[in-house]
């Protein structure tokens, strides 16, 4: 792991979301994610996806949900503080063109950055609260639809009748919904699991394959194309 | 710090820091990645006699302190790791220990004998104490009889380098099993496997690992497993690669002082390989 | 948080939070500093048959996580307890409970018939695993005959309040120990007493602890405590203490979920004992 | 433990000595002590001699030596930030007028609180290096004598030649001198083991009286009369 300062956070009015931008410029794909430690506990790392990069100020964000051990250190942090980060890691997004984008929750935040890195034929972002609404609404792209709990960020995608590739973060349910239903075109689904190396060594993130093997999320994916993911798994 | 190279089972081994079986994966993805040279050894994950997918997800549940895992052996099996793996591994840039488990005494038997047919690696380390698996290797560690019977086995089989047995936490009659340690030959005690742990999400009721327990490691369970490796050395001159919460260059010195010759680092590597890779070099080198 | 009173062993508990046998010592300076009412129950340091000094220092070494504590039952003896300690207990804001150890099954049935003579006190418990000491009462709880004796003997001269057994936290034979306690008339099952852990200082090679080990508790521990707990609970319908590594509110349901009815918190008690009332207080009200 | 705020920090330029002060009021004896935790880890609290109070500032201080786990959490700390404390406890020295004072270490700690509450007939701190020395010059009482390592803080005093009641804190082997040696008086030593509660519950701390029981240091202590301890320990 490396140090690296932070240079910013600012919190949702409900503090439910924290957007942290940390003083590194490692070169990151859309779609890549880091592992982030904060002091010495709790000791292994989480994964989150690099949501921004700024070359020029040489700084990387992430959007952060509130949640469990990691916030509660998190939240003890200052600007000029130091976190411990290791990557990027994973395979990213591909470089298709124009994609179309439907995330839920923290899944906005690759999309985010496929979307600082390319034009995008639509982007559909689903979120927990109005105050998350406020919060993102500067760092969404214009034209962004977004929903409102209870309202389902998937609705309004299939609503839209858009067609094209799609590119998909969020919660599994989410991700499914639109396996079984989206039919205008290829998805590439970003998954989450669990990890703790979050680079291929110690086998903790495992997804199925619709012919059998097994995938480490970390180093082979996260992000699949959705036709190879099995959702679930069989002995 | 002064330098501190060790000899092991004839090994000369110049660190005592080595990385345990699974954490640090295949050794593929290491090897490519990290300068392994001033590590003691490197042991690649257990491999079994036939491909294994491992156990469903989630597979980890971290414990503030420690992470419990599930992973259930994934591996491809014998014939394929040596056909498409072994081969990326050589030369391996540090010593390169091999793990291997099996249900059954023929099967240990039969990987060994594989095994002896094969260079490049100069350790066979037997897990006799894998915590995520229902079959016999899970608790072939905790019978006396049966240990010695495994290790006699391989021995005749695999006749020409030295032979490591990895014991697990909980062992009814720990005097026992090292006991069948030394008549059957083994020159290694590798202590300890992972204990079994749990935890519950309190929001659902239900556990968080899919197959509920998992094996525990990490800087919670130091001072456990410091005591158990001290109640080893009280038995036995057998040379020991200790692990089970060891995180810091300090914390291989104690491990040392209860009676320990190498120290393994298993979750630290699996969060930071380089920096395990650093810990080895200062011990390597005597710098600091 | 919901409001959670218990029932166990026919007592109304109010909270599931108790303090356990040690750490909250005999329980008059508890009782003078802190508001104790909330909490489901409070246990005396187990005493003993005669006065003993206890173990040299140092008793402590911490760990980070957790502490190793090696204090060796040091207590007044059953005879001093009663003529000047207990009577400053009483009447006792909570359910108290008492823990005793002797070395042998006379030793227990003496001061459970003495015992049985004092009114104030609402349920026995047996401390069949302390590991700080090298007498008998250190192990007994790993053997599922003496426990047994031990138990027949004490419920005979013990008959009409409820008994609780404390087990060690490594017992080879687990079920073997519970089927004895169900068949002797256990009412309650204490799990589990500390398990034997070692820190040494690497400056000079030495242990930390004069007697070398001690008994580890604190929340390293939680997510071992919480498989033994699960394992126990697949055996027996008696109700269960949990102890070992609980540290918040969260920590309790966590407990309960993997079986036990009531939690002991040893090591936070020991550090803050108004939090630990508070978070008593939680449950028994429902506040939070 | 309360929650308390980090009012101010200052190092020796060895970095090898704290002097930490607190907004905490709790009314203190001089010789009492605090258990004091920074964050959640390490989890068990330590004792630390309280120093210095400033009834008006409403700020307590305390003097630390670096060393272990503590040391690296208390080095993260910005005034401002909260530390967690337990206290005052033991009983303190008693209220004697006119006292020699014998500090080694951070033994003088406790021992410039007695200063600062009553005129004190001499003060003999032994330091470890000449940036320790510099650093608690301006706490210590004018007239102080200070020995600096390899030199002996008992030898000066001894040879000083000083008359009357003695309150001692220091190493062990610091207070074994005294004890042998000093025949001008009565001795008071505030003794040091390792603790875990602070006020009597675990039994962790003990120390053996001549007469055979068993004392504990955090409740009974830490100041004892000298010939009241027993230095070893016989079953
Ligand atoms: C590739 C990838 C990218 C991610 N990107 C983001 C992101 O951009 N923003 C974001 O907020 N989150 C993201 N996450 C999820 C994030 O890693 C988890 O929410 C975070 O690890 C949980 O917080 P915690 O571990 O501190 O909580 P803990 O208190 O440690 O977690 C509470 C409990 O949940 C368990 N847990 C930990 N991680 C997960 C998990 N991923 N799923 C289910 N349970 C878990 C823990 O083991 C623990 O027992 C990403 C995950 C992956 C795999
Ligand atoms: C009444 C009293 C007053 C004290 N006042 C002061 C003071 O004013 N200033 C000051 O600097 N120190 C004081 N101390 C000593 C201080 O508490 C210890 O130096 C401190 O706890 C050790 O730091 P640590 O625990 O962070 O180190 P750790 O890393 O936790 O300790 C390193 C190792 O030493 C062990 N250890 C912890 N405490 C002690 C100890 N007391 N003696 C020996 N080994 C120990 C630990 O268990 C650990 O294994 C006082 C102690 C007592 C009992
Ligand atoms: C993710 C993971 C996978 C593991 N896989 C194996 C394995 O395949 N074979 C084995 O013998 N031990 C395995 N272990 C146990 C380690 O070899 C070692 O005993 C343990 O990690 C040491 O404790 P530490 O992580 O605290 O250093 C694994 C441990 C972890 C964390
Ligand atoms: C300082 C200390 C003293 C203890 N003394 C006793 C004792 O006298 N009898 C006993 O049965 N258990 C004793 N215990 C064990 C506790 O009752 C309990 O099992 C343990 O502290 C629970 O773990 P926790 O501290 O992590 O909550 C003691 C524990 C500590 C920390
Ligand atoms: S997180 Fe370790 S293999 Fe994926
Ligand atoms: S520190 Fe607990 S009794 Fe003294």
């Amino acid at each position: 792991m490396t140090d690296v300062v932070v240079r910013q956070m600012s919190f949702s009015t409900d503090r439910s979301l924290l957007l942290l931008t940390v003083d590194w410029r490692a070169a990151a794909r859309p779609g890549q994610f880091a592992m982030l430690k904060v002091g010495d506990w709790p000791v292994v790392p989480r994964p989150f996806s690099i949501c921004a990069q700024d070359r020029e100020a040489g700084t990387t964000s992430f959007l952060i949900r509130r949640r469990g051990l990691l916030w509660d250190q998190l939240l003890r942090l200052q600007p000029g503080a130091t976190v411990q980060i290791k990557g990027p890691l994973g395979n990213g997004f591909p470089e298709l063109p124009a994609p179309l984008l439907v995330g839920g929750g923290c899944g906005v935040a690759p999309l985010l950055f496929v979307a600082a890195t390319r034009p995008v034929a639509g982007f559909y972002a689903g979120v927990a609260s109005a105050a998350e609404q406020a919060f993102l609404a500067p760092l969404l792209p214009a034209g962004t639809v977004v929903t409102v709990k209870p309202q389902f960020v998937t609705d309004a995608f299939l609503a839209s009748r858009s067609a094209g590739p799609v590119f998909a973060c969020g919660p599994s349910s989410m991700l499914r919904v639109l396996a079984n239903r989206y039919r205008g075109g290829p998805i590439w689904v970003s998954l989450e699991e669990r990890m703790a190396c979050g680079e291929g060594l110690c086998k903790g993130c495992p997804v199925r394959r619709r012919e059998g093997s097994v995938a480490l999320v970390c180093s082979d994916g996260p992000v699949f194309p959705e036709g190879e993911v099995s959702w679930t798994w069989q002995d | 710090m002064a330098g501190l190279t060790v000899a092991v089972a004839g090994l000369d081994v110049v660190s005592p820091v080595i990385i345990p079986a699974g954490p640090g994966g295949f050794g593929t993805e290491l090897r490519e990645r990290y300068d392994l040279t001033a590590l003691g050894a490197f042991t690649a994950k257990t491999i079994t006699p036939h491909a294994r997918i491992g156990n469903p997800p989630p597979r980890l549940v971290d414990t503030g302190f420690g992470l419990i895992n599930s992973i259930g052996l994934q591996n491809p099996g014998i014939v394929a790791f040596l056909d498409t793996v072994y081969p990326t591994l050589l030369p391996f840039p540090t010593h390169l220990f091999l793990s291997i488990a099996g249900e059954t005494v023929n099967e240990f038997e039969d990987m060994a004998r594989t095994l002896a047919g094969v260079e490049g690696f100069d350790l066979l380390e037997l897990n006799l104490s894998c915590p995520n698996v229902e079959a016999s290797c899970g608790v072939i560690g905790a019978n006396p009889q049966a240990v010695h019977d495994v290790v006699v086995a391989v021995r005749r089989a695999f006749p020409d380098r030295p032979v490591a047995a990895k014991l697990p936490f909980e062992v009814p009659d720990v005097a026992g099993v090292v006991r069948a340690c030394e008549q059957a030959g083994v020159d290694v005690l590798a202590l300890f496997n992972c204990p079994h742990a749990a935890r519950f999400d309190v929001a659902t009721g239900k556990p968080f690992l899919a197959r509920v327990t998992g094996g525990f490691s990490g800087p919670a369970l130091k001072p456990l497993t410091l005591a158990k490796i001290l109640a080893v050395r009280s038995l036995t001159h057998l040379p020991i690669i200790g692990m089970g919460g060891a995180w810091t260059a300090d914390d291989v010195l104690e491990f040392r002082c209860a009676g320990a010759d190498l120290v393994g680092m298993g979750l630290h590597t699996l969060q930071d390989p380089a920096e395990v890779c650093t810990i080895a070099h200062e011990f390597a080198t005597g710098s600091s």
